[in-house]
């Protein structure tokens, strides 16, 4: 055991719970309207106390236990029996098992919270309660199994994401466009921009996931050392570029730069290097971030309005888009050059880990779509997933939660 | 010259505005304001603290207009508005004394387009 | 008495507080609202979405006075306020009908000041 | 029929209401609004720059009532929101020509209550 | 000397810090009306100036020095003479001394800060400033003192506080119960609910403490070691656990579940966890978090209302019986298979342990009260604890600062 | 390599960039009005994509790079290369070469952001652009390698500087003066107070500013040891002391001590301990924090009103005063005793070494304010600096960057 890397991922694990609450809650909850902007805090905060929960009692079995047939996870590990103070060195050598368990954990919880995005302030929330408790357990926990857990069928094939563009993003994204075509659009969407109710609370949050995210990427190391360094400045550097793009291109298409585009282009820029932060160096890091907010840009901007779904925060657009996009690049521009554990991508040669990571890809996809699919119908038809239009028009706030946000008159 | 005052719901203000274009009144002064009218406001909890029916929240617009504009702007207001149930809010209008551009000086009538 | 209704631009607030005292009008409320005038909005675009030319902050001041000091205080108003360009500000003047002093239960002209 | 409008201190709104209430008058409009009164505000000091007497908060009531209404408005409010020192605030009243009420189409004092 | 443990007490402190400003300022902050919350940022900041300062010129010494007859440090240490680079391996062998010392100062801050909670929306700036000072001085240094100093009475018999519930949430919590009696009601309390002005600032106050909170309980391990994994994994859990719950308990008492709820509740199960979370193991971590819910729920919804004190932002209702709860919970579930240095609890054949545990917590709660009540009759004789009504109606920001939080019209 | 120590820095690397946002980005935001509030947001944002970019392309390597003369790095590092996992001994000898360079990034992106303290409510985006991007590569660049990078003149010369007393806060500072003075007042300057429009953000950054400083003082130490814990002690130390005194201060020329007030306080004394938090004992510390309240108070309250030039927000006053009182107290205070690498100062008998500070502090300054008017000039010839007075008055999130930060109505 080494004391280094225990603290490193230790602090990575309070860094990756930050990203989730305050980091998304504030993301999320300045683009909302002010009527709305509790039941995201509401939903981020009870998404984190649920799967926290969940996690400990069979989530972290079900995607890290002893593998069954290399597509779930044992309940051998129900109850975090067996899960104590001596290393895992199936997944990390140098470090107590509690100490990875906790550190998975904090990614389980992020993950259903960032669908809240597509669904916002629209949803009930026993409804929306309901839906991340299955999808937790029926979407994240397998997938999370296939590419990370020890004899997961997709890691088996050698696919590449080292810290959740896929199990992460791709599937939360997709998941979340799913959402939004089955919910519906907002009541008065199309009529005029839905305009973020607190922009400064949305910086607040965005720089705050650009500061966890740190422990998302490096932390995924497992080790305070050379690959963790890699992770870090990969991060940065691909985040930084995206976000300078984006501004880019909003300043050549509708003349001026956003904050709100800033913002969000870096984080699609984190989105992105998160499968490849491990495997690449920081000069291609910097292209996978302009590239990224390329094509994020488009999705949000351009395609999204010509589809005419209501993907409220682009949920879909920035993390499913910038997390296809992520595992694609991967398999571009991975090298064993910089992670020997990895493999070389298509431009150093390996056709064949390109070809694995657009398999992960497709899988993931189809997976994570016909499962919320499926889970969607199922709290529909037993609690009704949208709140009735009268209370949409109220606010979410008043009617799921009995509470105001900000007093107007003392 | 009279100065409509109407109290209406938030969710409603873009559709008063395109009515009130169609009638041709573009001038106008919107305030945030709370309402405690028929509709009964939502139950508050705070640490089990309840507060039955706090005020709602309603969009106050001032617009003042030549005597022809009054029943076009009240039927502007109203059509816009409108869903026929509780909540819907009032149109209050006031006489007008005098009416001053600022920035030309100019008074009455003329000012007030 | 006359109730004097201004809409201003927010910056200029001082220099009309300071034009109004000159004109001994010391008594006044102040509240933020927004205008659609002749003045256009700015476009906001949000991740693409752009609406076109939203309302503008204003600054509306009510005070209530006296007949004689009617036509100062609209004079006071358009100094501070005025810059000769669109977006300068309106004011209104409304009759006023009853005036009363809460502290003392005065009422009338006596209650204004 | 008549508009009060009435300028109070803040912790005094839910007192007023209760006086109103007892008077059966429930329908209202509130505001927050600042005021320049005779009540000194408080200095303000920013890194060193000090404001003298800024404006101070209150809250506005615009209340639309019959005639019959008018007197027991003003008791009331006056009953909620006496202290009897400054800063009380003032009730102003303006007559009202008309009144409509949106969901029904209902107009004068029949659409007031 | 171990860098890991060096960098991860150093991180610790910092979070600690981090829990005070912007933590707990904001928690509070959010609570209390907008003409009063700078005055609660404003205390929450000097309190960290003035116990900075405090602990390096004498506190330290007199909570951790060199012991006089069990119940307090001598001064030998003031001004940190001796406390520098070299570890000192009563407290922690691994690490330098200076790192020990700046991190216990960083519950020194945080403990009066507390209390506010109590008094906020009434105290005049000078008479909060004096209390502070006294309270710091002749209640948390001898306290502390006595559980964690070397030599210290409460430590000899055994008594058991991993992180602080008793020296620092029981202590600050009946400090808090004793002012809010002494000082009564705020002006129009009881007519209606208090609301509070801004709740997005409480949750983001709510989600750092959390987040600042695993440096607080896995710092306390004093390493990055598996004794420290688990006090991150326990305090993770109970405080999902007892966030869920305080929902739960609202959802059935009240027909929904707030986000005020969910916070408190969170807070409420990181205190009861704090002197807990190095002792006994997750699952039972769970059940403290669900029994802390329940307790707390029915001291601030239910018993406060009665009783009818006005324990203004529930210093009391969530830090002294929260305290109470995690301290019992200790005597209970605490077990040497987690810990070899702690002891076994009731639920493991110890009744002595629970015994130690019970006599500790008697004599905290009669110490900070009585000390509670003089300081307060002194301060009160000396500047007057209350603001005058006109002040408290005005807001204490201006009249105590001459400064408003927000502007209205620019 | 040692685990712990770049656990440490890592950490430390994401606390600075914590520091720029959200943390000066909200000290900054808070203080001007609400029309303006975005665009600060925006320009620490853009600021933070756009130099670390630049750092990775080539700023690293002027600053850091093989020496050229003693007044430049050469482009040999340019991209990164050879900057890698292995460490750097010139640097730092115990983490990998990348980790002192990400760290080191944090530094060049926070300091340009500290000057928009000087120029905020009234510059243009794109002129505000191009200036930060020249002055990043012709100001801080080679003055990052005088007095930091191997074979740099003035650290050949013995001069030191902790963590950036010189490097960043000075050159900032007066950077910032000569832009308040070039750039003339906002519209309205003068006639009364420009207040804070929230002044609770400015409070969540100055908070967040302190925490993020652990890792700009204490990770200067590019290790967890003693010397780190040094720096972590004396930063919270001065912090503590200047806040404190910034409040006395007013409160005696005043009538009362505000929260403004302690939060510039101790922003001006985590500058001041900047350069020799590494260099002398704690309780100098303090008297380093006394000191420098007293000074800036007197700079930003009383001569700024008396010359009338408009530093909106106190960037020469807090950062150019508090950094020139840090650098000669570094002379004054430093001893061996606490940092053998180090140098006495002259209270310790060793007038060289103060001579050596007042050295740097002059050609620092005559550098800068040189530097940055030649660079102002530029950009105004070309895109012009300042805002129509029509926009300035309108604002800037609207006019440069088409948002608002608040709905007002929804
Ligand atoms: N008599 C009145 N005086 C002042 N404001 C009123 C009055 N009646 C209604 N309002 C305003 O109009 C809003 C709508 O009133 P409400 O009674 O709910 O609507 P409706 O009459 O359409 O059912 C109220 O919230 C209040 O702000
Ligand atoms: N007829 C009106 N009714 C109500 N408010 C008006 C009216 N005309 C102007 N205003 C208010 O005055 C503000 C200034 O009007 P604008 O037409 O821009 O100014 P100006 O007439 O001085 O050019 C508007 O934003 C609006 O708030
Ligand atoms: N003549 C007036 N016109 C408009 N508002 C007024 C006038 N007089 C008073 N007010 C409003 O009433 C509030 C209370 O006035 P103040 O003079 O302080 O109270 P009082 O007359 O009860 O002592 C003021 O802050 C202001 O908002």
């Amino acid at each position: 055991m080494n004391s280094g890397d225990t603290a490193w991922v230790l602090i990575a694990s309070a860094l990756v719970l930050l990203m989730t609450i305050p980091g998304l809650a504030f993301f999320y909850g300045g683009l909302v309207r002010r009527k709305n902007v509790l039941s995201i805090l509401m939903q981020c905060f009870i998404i984190v106390c649920v799967i926290s929960l969940q996690w400990v009692l069979f989530g972290y079995s079900l995607a890290f236990g002893p593998d069954f047939h290399g597509i779930i996870g044992t309940l051998e590990w129900a109850g975090l029996a067996g899960v104590g103070a001596a290393p895992n060195s199936n997944y990390a050598a140098t470090i107590p098992h509690s100490v990875f368990m906790i550190f998975q954990a904090m990614f389980a919880i992020i993950t259903p919270a960032l669908i809240i995005g597509a669904y916002a302030e629209r949803v009930k929330f026993p409804a929306f309660l309901l839906f991340t408790l299955l999808w937790a357990t029926f979407v994240y926990d397998p997938l999370a199994h296939w590419v990370w857990g020890t004899g997961g069928w997709l890691k088996s094939l050698g696919g590449l994401d080292f810290a959740g563009g896929i199990v992460v993003h791709v599937s939360s994204g997709i998941s979340a466009l799913v959402l939004a075509l089955l919910l519906g659009k907002r009541v008065g969407y199309n009529s005029k921009p839905i305009r973020p109710h607190n922009l400064p609370f949305t910086v607040l949050g965005a720089a705050l996931l650009w500061f966890g995210w740190f422990g998302f990427n490096a932390g995924s190391a497992l080790a305070a050392d050379g690959l963790a360094a890699n992770a870090f400045v990969t991060t940065n550097t691909a985040t930084a570029a995206a976000g300078l793009t984006w501004a880019l291109i909003e300043w050549w298409h509708n003349g001026t730069p956003t904050i709100l585009g800033v913002a969000t282009g870096a984080v699609a820029g984190l989105v992105a290097v998160t499968p490849a932060c491990g495997f690449v160096n920081p000069m291609n890091a910097l292209f996978i971030g302009i590239i990224v907010a390329l094509v994020c840009y488009t999705a949000v901007a351009v395609i999204k309005g010509k589809l005419g779904y209501d993907d409220s925060l682009d949920a879909f657009g920035v993390h499913g888009v910038g997390g296809t996009v992520g595992t694609i690049a991967t398999g571009l521009f991975a090298e064993k050059a910089v992670n020997a554990a990895g493999a070389d991508g298509l431009l150093f040669g390996n056709l064949h880990q390109f070809g694995v990571q657009c398999l992960m890809l497709v899988v993931t996809i189809a997976f994570a779509a016909i499962m919320t699919f499926i889970i969607f119908k199922i709290v529909d038809a037993v609690i009704g997933m949208r709140v009735e239009e009268k209370n949409e028009i109220i606010g979410l706030d008043l009617t799921q939660q009995s509470e105001a946000a900000y007093t107007v008159i003392e | 010259m009279k100065l409509v005052i109407a109290i209406i719901q938030p969710h409603k203000l873009d559709a008063v505005k395109r009515e009130l274009e169609a009638v041709e009144v573009n001038l106008m002064t919107v305030a945030n304001v709370l309402g405690q009218g028929r509709q009964k406001g939502v139950t508050e909890i705070y640490r089990g603290a309840k507060e039955a029916g706090g005020l709602l929240n309603k969009v106050r617009l001032d617009i003042a207009v030549n005597e022809a504009f009054v029943e076009p702007t009240i039927a502007a207001i109203t059509k816009g508005a409108h869903t026929g149930s509780v909540g819907d809010g009032k149109i209050f209008v006031v006489e007008l004394a005098e009416c001053v551009r600022i920035s030309s000086g100019e008074r009455g009538g003329a000012a007030i387009g």
